[in-house]
């Protein structure tokens, strides 16, 4: 790979620097980026926002290949910018808010990176990205884990891509949390309780999934529980976990784009993403429901697909530990609960009131990108040497086996066959509990305005009280000094 | 109340806090005793300068710059009270006093201009300066102003010459600065430029000093008389 | 022996004076006086940065000894602020040409005589001629200030003047004292005899000069004058003041603690500073959080930048010093823009409900105030990053890291603002009609927008470049 | 805490300084607020010359069979310092004409009544 070094201040600054953790983003990020951009540009048809397209995933391929520490914030916020330019334009005509609220956190993300480098810089003197001081550590950690949208710092995700047009979401989704993931997986791969809290989650989020009714919230959900399964990865703190881990990045930034584009088609369609107005698309849009049901198959982890590898491969990691095993067998169900009730509502179910009258099967433009994910998913899922040998250098165990066939059936068997039992209760559940939640941050940034307010009231007083603080200061000084 | 009981603490703490302070301060005398700067001044003053009144040496010779400064800073006010009530450039008042006192006001001015350009042309030999000239005759312009109304003075000196007068004073001032550098000396060079010290207490002696006293003179003149007509002028919108 | 030194102040002067002249005979010579003026300065500034060895160099006015006259002193920190004076003022200067009235003949004459005496005043070694030249600027800045002659404006420039005369008398009261005390005014003498002033008086003398200075810095609790007077002023001289004119106090607090004191009373000095500048960060971007107005945004982040610049000073390390020149010289370019770019976008009413959209009128101005604005927030790869990152870095070497937390928190603090900001100036619900923009100013803009990246990018020139002229202050 | 002499100049000009600054701080009139600043500035005036000048001391004016003079530089100080604070002034006032021209009041609490 291609490198380059350019002096700040007499710290060299590497860039393009690939090495067997950061291969499989560069892998995955590159293979996506073509359908991603082609579905959005025919999504979108706007010049400026694929410009801002490419810019954002150079960037995001400059983080992942960022040879030291600053050119990995600088890529960092570079991202962060160009995102939140893209979802402000984006959701501009709605919602201003969105992109405000979007940037906000992650220029915490920002600050807090920024920190956390410069602690480190000025302590070890190096841009090195390895051995990294502990006063460093909380606020690379927190900028991570921010970026990669893990509870409790999830709520951004549901915000920002529930709303925005399937067609950022699309490049976005692909992109921003995977770099997270990676910055996790860099800085602090030996974290102890990454595994926990990765399976946590991944329960929760999808728990959080199945009380949604808007499509694009139900996928936001998910993309936060499949990072909660490469943390889980990351977490089992093995060189197979940590190749479990890209695999699943790289089959989640697949199945993922292809669930959005499916989703961002059904939408183009109905114009609505409410799942309660929809049903009976199958007769008029069978081949998007071809690549949901990719999705849908391979998001939940059914063979042949590309997420039973990757799934199957993150349990021999996890193998050890039966807490952790157990609650990603839990969170399996509840995906395969939730997408077969997803496919089921839209697709299959016949709702004579529901709204799509005039839909019809998508254009060729979007079909293509969907149908050539969907080939990626299937194709890297039955030959999955092809990505195993390409992604990562350990030898991962047999996956075909009769043992992890099953396996991987059963939670899916599982949750189909309890999708009309429990998901009213679940649904009851996660709205009334959880759902609150994700309106405590708006409310939040408010606050800060709030703050803001307070204190203009407080410092910009009339003339003769400043004068008085003035005054006093002065006396203060004089009186203070030893 | 409140504020005014507070502020009276506070002030009461700074001024014990300031008398302290001053109360630490050496005397006067003893200061002089040591320092370069008084004593060079006070031996070497007339020979260096030619200047009788010493004040005047040190505020235009040795430090002429602090003039220019000053000088620059009536300049400013002038301008930025011009700046300020722009747009309102017309004479007010034709009327003016009784007869009684126009007439000995002219009597008066000629005098009153010729103690002007005394103050300011005996400056370095006798207690006195530009400034202080200067504002003689600026005060000149306020009495025909009030006497005579504005409208009188509008036309007897109007803006334009005053502002001709007052960036001509200015530029005085700077081009008998470079003429030390001229002559191959530094900016504001008197006596060590070729500037004539002649004998101490007569007219021509100090050099450049009743030079740069007219300059100062016409320009404080000509600023403070903007200023005054500038605020007194009625406000037309 | 060069005359430099005094022709850099004497070209303006010149230029204040005879611009009233030339109006007399026509308004239409205008745009060549004062592109002549501007070639002038910057080739005269250029002569003396970059024209001699970079040592101390001393220009004696009239030839007079040190002690007995006034000396110039130019050595490596008046040359950095004379070069950022002569761009800051330059750019604000031509930007004028295409913002203020041709008839506006005082506010050239002001503005030149506010270009002198911020020379004069990074200039001067003398104690009594740094008050005439802080008088000097303070005077020609108040008009400027209330040049729309509205209420509002008038009131700002009024309560300035309130604020800076009070802080006028404060210096003025410092500099007696140091001359009743030591009975010399050249300032490198002074720094010399200081410690042999008495305990109390010196308390007094620092005191005053700092809270003095403080209020021309603007520093919370002294800022409370600079909202109203850099936001009621038009686009240039906000420019000016937030990008320049506050700074010349900041030379003036650098020059406190390396010539007038010694030993107990730096450690104090740097606790004072370094604490205010903490207080003022924080405080400063709360202020502009809570503003409803973009003018005013940009003034109280000014005073949080402010506090940046400051916090260099009170970290007191070789690195610290770098940071605040550093962040001195970003800060002009970027604050300058956004100014700039925000006047070219709009024209007259700044509060948030008339600025909607407006940037959309104009789509090269808004990118370069983004731009500008990304650099304030503080993020690469701009120039603003660049210096944050070395006071952070100073911070945390000098074992103080919580003011590095303090710049973190005022990055995202700033990132708020800052955001809220653009969502504003993009919005595409309100329908606008393009702006057009004159090539001068769209120049002027664009100079300033890539000075930003400039910062970034040959930070490692600048500060190579900088770091001699610190290591020559330490 | 204070040395042996406390110059009786000094309780003046301390004096004076703490009126003109009681003023500022306190009036509302702008006016006043002007006179406190000029009768701050004032006391400054006086410590400056009376710094200059022991009991006994001519005028620095030289002539013959006169040995002690006052101290020059302050003085030549003080005339700098008066004109900067006439500048000052006299700007001060035009502003306060000008805010009295718009607002119709020169009281700092009627301008902020109406300003709401």
């Amino acid at each position: 790979m291609v490198s380059f070094s350019f002096d700040f201040m007499g710290y060299p600054l590497l860039l393009g620097q690939v090495d067997g953790l950061s291969m499989p983003f560069v892998v995955a990020f590159s293979v996506i980026i073509v359908p991603a951009l082609w579905y959005s540009f025919a999504y979108h048809r706007h010049r400026n926002q694929s410009i801002v397209s490419v810019l954002f995933f150079l960037c995001s391929l400059g983080t992942v290949t960022a040879g030291d520490l600053l050119s990995f914030l600088v890529f960092w916020e570079g991202m962060m910018i160009l995102s939140a330019i893209l979802i402000a334009v984006d959701t501009g005509r709605r919602d201003l808010r969105i992109g405000y609220r979007y940037l906000v956190v992650h220029v915490i993300a920002g600050a807090s990176l920024f920190l956390g480098v410069i602690i480190q810089v000025s302590s070890t003197n190096s841009l090195d990205l390895a051995g990294l001081v502990p006063a460093a550590l909380p606020f690379l950690i927190l900028a991570g884990v921010i970026k990669a949208a893990l509870i409790p710092f999830h709520f951004w995700v549901p915000d920002a891509y529930g709303q925005i047009s399937p067609g950022i979401a699309v490049i976005l989704t692909a992109f921003t949390t995977k770099v997270g993931v990676y910055a996790i997986a860099r800085f602090f791969p030996s974290l102890s309780g990454l595994a926990l809290l990765g399976a946590t989650v991944a329960v929760f989020a999808v728990v959080m999934a199945l009380g949604q009714r808007h499509l694009r919230r139900v996928l936001s959900y998910h993309l936060i529980g499949q990072i909660g399964y490469m943390v889980a990865g990351i977490g089992a703190l093995s060189d197979i976990g940590v190749a479990a881990a890209s695999l699943h990045m790289f089959s989640g930034v697949m199945y993922k784009g292809l669930l959005f584009m499916v989703a961002g088609s059904v939408l183009y369609q109905m114009k609505t993403d409410d799942v309660g107005h929809m049903g009976g698309l199958i007769r008029k849009m069978p081949l998007t429901f071809v690549a949901a049901l990719v999705g849908a198959a391979s998001i939940s982890g059914l063979p042949p697909f590309n997420g039973y590898i990757s799934k199957t491969a993150l349990k021999i990691a996890l193998q050890g530990d039966p807490v952790i095993s157990l609650l990603l067998t839990v969170a399996a169900v509840l995906t395969a609960m939730s997408f077969a009730k997803l496919l089921w509502d839209i697709f299959l179910r016949e709702k004579p009131q529901c709204e799509g009258g005039e839909a019809r099967e998508s254009p060729a433009v979007l079909l293509i990108p969907m149908l050539v994910l969907a080939g990626i998913c299937l194709g890297t899922g039955i030959h999955y040497p092809l990505l195993t040998d390409a992604l990562v250098e350990i030898s991962i165990p047999p996956i075909y086996s009769v043992g992890s066939l099953w396996e991987s059936l059963y939670p899916v068997l599982l949750g189909v066959v309890l999708v009309p039992i429990t998901a009213i209760k679940l649904r009851h559940l996660a709205r009334r509990g959880l759902h609150d939640l994700d309106f405590v941050f708006p409310r939040l940034i408010e606050g800060f305005t709030q703050v803001g307010r307070v204190t203009r009231n407080t410092l910009e007083g009339h003339l003769q009280t400043q004068l008085l603080i003035v005054t006093a200061f002065l006396v203060f000084l004089i009186w203070m000094w030893p | 109340m409140i504020r005014k009981s507070v502020a009276l603490v506070i002030l009461a703490i700074l001024g014990l806090l300031v008398m302290g302070g001053l109360a630490e301060l050496p005397l006067p005398a003893e200061r002089m005793s040591e320092s370069v700067t008084s004593r060079h001044i006070l031996s070497e003053g007339v020979s260096d300068t030619g200047a009788v009144n010493l004040v005047t040496a040190v505020l235009f010779d040795y430090r002429g710059f602090d003039t220019l400064g000053e000088a620059t800073v009536i300049f400013a006010a002038a301008a930025g009270v011009v700046l300020l009530f722009f747009r309102h450039d017309l004479p007010t008042s034709r009327l003016g006093l009784s007869s009684l006192a126009k007439r000995s006001i002219m009597v008066l001015a000629p005098f009153v201009f010729v103690t002007g350009l005394y103050i300011v042309m005996f400056g370095h030999v006798t207690p006195g300066g530009g400034f202080q000239g200067g504002v003689v005759w600026a005060t000149l312009t306020i009495l025909l102003c009030i006497v005579y109304g504005t409208a009188f003075e509008w036309r007897f000196i109007n803006t334009r010459t005053k502002t001709l007068l007052e960036s001509l004073g200015a530029i005085a001032f700077i081009l008998l600065g470079l003429v030390g550098i001229y002559r191959g000396d530094f900016f504001l060079s008197n006596i060590a430029a070729g500037f004539r010290a002649g004998v101490p207490g007569e007219l021509t002696s100090g050099g450049a000093i009743p030079l740069l006293n007219l300059a100062i003179g016409l320009k404080v003149a000509a600023g403070l008389a903007l200023i005054f007509y500038n605020m007194v002028k009625k406000d037309v919108g | 022996m060069s005359h430099l030194p005094v022709m850099i102040i004497i070209w303006p002067l010149i230029f204040a004076f005879l611009t009233p002249l030339v109006d007399m005979v026509s308004l239409r010579y205008r745009k060549h006086v004062v592109i002549t003026f501007v070639v002038g300065q910057l080739v005269l500034v250029g002569l003396l940065i970059f024209g001699d060895s970079g040592g101390t160099t001393y220009y004696p006015l009239g030839g007079w000894a040190p002690e007995i006259g006034i000396v110039m002193v130019v050595d490596g920190l008046s040359r950095i602020f004379i070069m950022l004076i002569a761009v800051g003022t330059s750019l604000a200067m031509l930007y004028s040409l295409a913002d203020i009235p041709d008839k506006e003949s005082k506010y050239y004459v002001l503005f030149g005589i506010l270009i002198a005496g911020m020379f004069g005043l990074v200039l001067t070694g003398d104690l009594f001629n740094l008050y005439v030249f802080i008088e000097l600027t303070s005077l020609a800045s108040f008009p400027l200030v209330a040049i729309q002659r509205e209420g509002p404006a008038v009131r700002a420039g009024l309560r300035y003047m309130i604020f800076t005369v009070l802080s006028s008398l404060m210096v003025l009261l410092s500099i007696i004292l140091v001359y009743g005390a030591l009975g010399t005014l050249n300032m490198e003498e002074i720094g010399r005899q200081l410690v042999s002033i008495p305990h109390e008086l010196r308390v007094l003398i620092l005191a005053l000069w700092i809270v003095g200075l403080g209020l021309k810095v603007a520093v919370i609790p002294l800022h409370s004058w600079l909202p109203p007077a850099h936001a009621e002023a038009k686009s240039p001289v906000s420019a000016l003041l937030s990008g320049v004119l506050i700074k010349t106090g900041l030379y003036m607090i650098i020059r406190l603690p390396l010539l007038m004191s010694q030993g107990k009373d730096e450690m104090m000095i740097q606790f004072i500073l370094i604490n205010i500048a903490a207080v003022t960060i924080i405080g400063g971007h709360l202020l502009a959080l809570g503003q409803r107005d973009v003018k005013r945004v940009l003034a109280c982040s000014s005073i949080a930048h402010m506090g940046y610049i400051v916090l260099g000073l009170g970290i007191g390390s070789l690195l610290g010093l770098v940071g605040t020149l550093f962040h001195a010289l970003n800060h002009m370019a970027m604050k300058s823009g956004a100014f700039f770019s925000l006047g070219q976008m709009v024209k007259d009413h700044y509060d948030f409900d008339s600025v909607q959209g407006k940037g959309r009128g104009a789509p090269w101005m808004a990118a370069v105030f983004l731009i500008c604005c990304i650099s304030l927030i503080g993020l690469p790869p701009l120039g603003g990053f660049a210096s944050k990152w070395i006071l952070g870095m100073a911070a945390v070497e000098a074992g103080q890291p919580i003011y590095a937390g303090v710049i973190a928190l005022g990055t995202f603090l700033s990132g708020l603002y800052y955001a809220n900001i653009f969502r504003i100036l993009l919005n595409p619900d309100v329908s606008v009609e393009s702006v057009k923009t004159r090539w001068l100013s769209a120049g002027v803009v664009g100079v300033t927008g890539f000075l930003c990246v400039v910062g970034f990018f040959a930070a490692t020139w600048i500060t190579d470049l900088i770091k001699i002229v610190a290591i020559g202050i330490l | 805490m204070w040395g042996e002499i406390v110059d009786f100049a000094y309780w003046v000009v301390v004096g004076l300084f703490l009126i003109g600054f009681f003023g500022v701080l306190t009036d509302t009139n702008l006016i006043k607020i002007a006179i406190g600043l000029n009768i701050m500035e004032a006391s400054l005036l006086l410590l400056l010359v009376r710094l200059a000048f022991s009991p006994g001391d001519s005028p620095p004016i030289v002539s013959e069979g006169i040995l002690n003079y006052a101290d020059p530089v302050p003085q030549a100080l003080t005339l700098t310092a008066i004109v900067i604070g006439a500048s000052t002034t006299a700007l001060l006032l035009s502003f306060i004409i000008k805010t009295y021209k718009y607002y119709g009041s020169v009281d700092l609490k009627e301008i902020r009544r109406m300003e709401r």
